[in-house]
């Protein structure tokens, strides 16, 4: 038992006053597709609107003031959580998109950069990709002519890096991988494949959805070029998402949207740029939503990434161990808690997971169901679909014992009937 | 529970049980319909015969209610005609689409009326049509083939 | 005098509880660049989060559910404002990706496509376009190599059509233009261009940024191919703007952001799409945003589109007279009503626009200046920056008399010391 | 009122009569810089003589603040070395970054003092430092031409 208080937190985010299916309690285990909202981040939220909404970087007047603060304060949040420079941090709106931005801005690099992407340059991603980092890079393989390699997932879950040297080769540009899988649960060893990546001249790209969230993470220690993840699964708005880089490599890559306040100077046929970040966000921005996510890791640090780290590998221990106990049930995925997070995926033998996830629903327990958005993986795993729960700082064992029970009910129901 | 609603005695047996899951040495058109938020798959073949009477098979893999509704769908259509299956379709839709508000009218619809509570689930009214949807397909391309 | 009640509608917005500048009163003349949003909007937001989070499309439990219908309500309330389909909506983080997807998705086209766009063909804009329709246009056409022309400015403030059949050619497949201009408040005639557009086989989009917020619009009336606005403007979120496309040219269009819940099915080298509007949104989406947005359509409906245009326009005719009382000021723009709407640019003899918006400011007055993103423009009216002031619904006549004596107070303030 | 503190006295009589706003005939480098937020620009010509005294000439077109802090700059720079001119680079910079917590150092700024007010208003820093960043970008250019 940890003393972590997770029936004090649940207090603090308004969806748990709620019930759901006739007045069942909320086991809510799907925050790896979004996490709930503590008050203050809501809060955060509507106080922008309700005090300084305006245009940030154009206006002369205090509103403007006041929203540019609170907006460039927003990104000095995200910079020293990710001990990364204010300037090397873009306001995307989801993950999404600062991966596409990526995607699209390493192809339309200069052919003297070294980020320059052309026919016979390798990128290698991995088998575990959320179709999010996996299709845009498939795509710039398609508009470049470049060639797309892969690490295949072992029967473990694990990335099988024992091909390293042929996979990533010589003339490799972009390895683009996930540091945690969001269906195995599976954290990836990143220092020898950034070690190799490094070497032959290749960035490395982290999709950093599902462990930014969770554990702490240190830019400068990782040794990544460029890292994205999602506002709405760290306690944050929907609408925002952040792509960090390295400014010089910011610097060096051309826009992707273009409009205003990412500009230099405009003319009827021409037009050059602001420098980085501000090159990476036209438009008015999602300012409300920057400042709600600021606000969601300040309550993330202050409860402290260490303690919800422990915490959730004390359920994830749980879980397993539960679901260890039911003969019915195969885990995908490592069992070992080294080298793993909260994400748990699972099949229940002649149960398929929709019906499964029904069950759970009628008894509370939101689970997700289907391929999660990483349809290779599953066919790799030999199903069309899995059960996954997904923890996070408000679950508590009960939750857990919850969701053991809820299979085991399942299975009387679907097999007794 | 409310959840019986949505499986209906009938539905796990056609789950457990399927019929004409099984797909036939010959046919005239073969459809492979996927559902794309959760992976769940569907091969249906059909032919007419001279009289212009379906024979339909099918394969699959997916949840209780995607099956089930492949099997209902199958006893139903198989032996009719393309025409007499329409209006059939029309009030499985229109069921589908009811959001709990309709029953469907059983002397059409016979066992398919069993799907009435999934109208319920929005997210499960795709498993329930899979099938469904495969078959419209596949009986616009053998018309196609007829003329 | 209207009896439109502006007074009773400030008190909706909580932002005019507060007051700027030592005490004063805000009289915030910058909706132009993004307007105050009603609780209504901010309340829709918070409850989103607060009871039905949960990602859309992609789980089966109960929230799930209700967080799919919140989102595809709002989608729907957005297509009834526009007149059109609800597959037609593509939810977008703001106006400037709109104008950015469309850019992109043209410039993929396939080879058979009619919107493919290739070297030779032309793109048409105007002299008054705002950066956000301009520079993804500069960009397409250098991509393609098509060739980028433009329709001038008169002297007053009018699109010069007299040369339509030289400036879209037979070769033009784009004609993308603004419906207002965001600097001269200029409507644009859009018939006799859609009709040239179309004879010539050009698709016609339309930059509604400042329409869509201040007028009733329908699309199918329009005549216009793709309209393009913000959330932010229309009393909705940040982080939310709008797409619409006829279906037929969106079911041609390909993909633009690529990830989760925009395809049919995905291997490791190839992927195929889900239908529109689902295969433009890719990953999680601004699901609070989008419901705010449609809380914001909603709350405009029930005021009612006509009068918020008739109140703003009865303000702007206050305002241009009280402006053309004032000799040292120039009124950059049309002062007929006919085809203006409620956004007013100026110049004072003498006084730069930065140090007036300061001086305004001062007595609480948000105005804009600078170059609005519109930087050909200006330079086409002979002027590095002019003072804006926007207006909409929550704004007074003494909100327009408070401007003048401002504008008079700077004139003795700068001129006197 | 509050925006006296911005507007004192010395800016705007320097804004109404510029100092060295006139491009001389003759220079080692020119720069343009342009507040991309604005379009305030401000054309900046910088010399050396054989003693390593500034000559410094400008022209441009801006705001109160943008253009009195050419004039005030260029009022201070010309005649002296570049080394000279660093000490009061780095105040007048500091200065700006104050938040309005600093005064300046009046004995290094002297009439640029004027603009401590400019610091607790974040849109017109960059008005401020248009021209002393012309400068420094001039300023490095005119080096590397002497080396
Ligand atoms: C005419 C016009 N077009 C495009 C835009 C861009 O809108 P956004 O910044 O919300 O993307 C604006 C507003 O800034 C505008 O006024
Ligand atoms: C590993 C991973 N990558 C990328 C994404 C995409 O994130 P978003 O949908 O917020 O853009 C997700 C979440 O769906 C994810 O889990």
């Amino acid at each position: 038992m940890t003393n972590f208080n997770a029936r004090e937190i649940r207090k603090e985010f308004p969806i748990f006053d709620r019930t759901v299916r006739e007045g069942k309690r909320l086991i809510y285990l799907d925050s790896g597709a979004t996490s709930q909202k503590p008050r203050v981040v809501i809060d955060a939220e509507s106080h922008f609107y309700s005090f300084s909404n305006a245009a940030v970087h154009r206006g002369a007047h205090q509103l403007a003031e006041e929203a540019t603060d609170a907006y460039e304060g927003a990104r000095k949040i995200v910079a020293d959580f990710l001990s990364a420079e204010v300037d090397e941090v873009v306001f995307t709106k989801n993950a999404t998109e600062s991966l596409n931005l990526l995607a699209y801005s390493l192809g339309s690099a200069k052919k003297e950069s070294e980020l320059h992407v052309t026919a016979g340059d390798r990128i290698v991603i991995t088998e575990m990709e959320h179709h999010a980092n996996l299709i845009p890079w498939q795509q710039l393989a398609l508009r470049t002519g470049a060639e797309l390699a892969w690490f295949p997932v072992d029967t473990e879950g694990r990335l099988d890096l024992s091909e390293i040297e042929k996979v990533i080769t010589d003339r490799t540009k972009i390895v683009a991988l996930t540091h945690q899988s969001n269906v195995l649960g599976t954290i990836n060893p990143l220092d020898g494949i950034i070690g190799r990546a490094h070497r032959v001249g290749a960035i490395v790209i982290l999709d950093a959805c599902q462990s930014v969230p969770h554990m702490s993470i240190n830019v400068k220690q990782l040794g990544v070029d460029f890292l994205a993840f999602s506002g709405h699964k760290s306690l944050g708005p929907t609408g925002v998402g952040v792509l960090w880089g390295r400014s010089e490599l910011l610097a060096d890559l051309p826009p992707f949207l273009f409009g205003g306040s990412m500009i230099e100077s405009v003319t009827m046929t021409s037009a050059t740029w602001a420098p980085a970040p501000r090159k990476f966000e036209a438009g008015v921005p999602n300012m409300a939503q920057a400042v709600g996510l600021g606000a969601a890791l300040n309550y993330l640090n202050e409860i402290g990434l260490e303690a919800i780290h422990d915490h959730e590998m004390f359920l994830t221990q749980r879980l397993i161990t539960g679901l260890e106990q039911n003969k019915s049930v195969q885990i995908f995925g490592p069992r070992n808690l080294e080298m793993r997070g909260g994400v748990v995926s699972f099949g229940v033998e002649d149960i398929h997971p929709h019906d499964l996830g029904q069950f759970l629903d009628s008894q509370g327990i939101a689970v997700r169901t289907g391929h999660h958005c990483a349809w290779p993986l599953n066919r790799k795993l030999g199903v069309t679909a899995t059960t996954r729960a997904s923890l996070y700082l408000y679950n508590e064992e009960s939750d857990i014992d919850a969701l053991l029970e809820g299979v085991a009910d399942a299975q009387t129901y679907f097999g007794g009937k | 529970m409310q959840l019986d609603n949505l499986y209906q005695e009938v539905i796990l047996d056609h789950y457990k049980r399927p019929e004409f899951k099984k797909l036939s040495e010959t046919f005239s058109v073969r459809v492979h319909h996927v559902n794309p938020s959760c992976g769940d798959e569907i091969t249906l073949q059909l032919s007419l015969d001279m009289q212009g009477e379906i024979a339909l098979t099918w394969d699959g893999i997916g949840c209780s209610i995607s099956m089930a509704s492949a099997s209902v769908m199958a006893g139903l259509f198989n032996g009719k005609s393309l025409e007499q299956t329409a209006p059939i379709f029309e009030e499985f839709v229109t069921l589908m689409q009811s959001k709990g508000a309709a029953t469907g009218d059983e002397d059409v619809l016979e066992d398919a009326v069993a799907f009435s509570g999934v109208s319920k689930y929005p997210a499960r009214i795709k498993c329930a049509l899979l099938a469904w949807m495969a078959f419209k397909d596949a009986s616009v391309q053998v018309q196609g083939q007829v003329k």
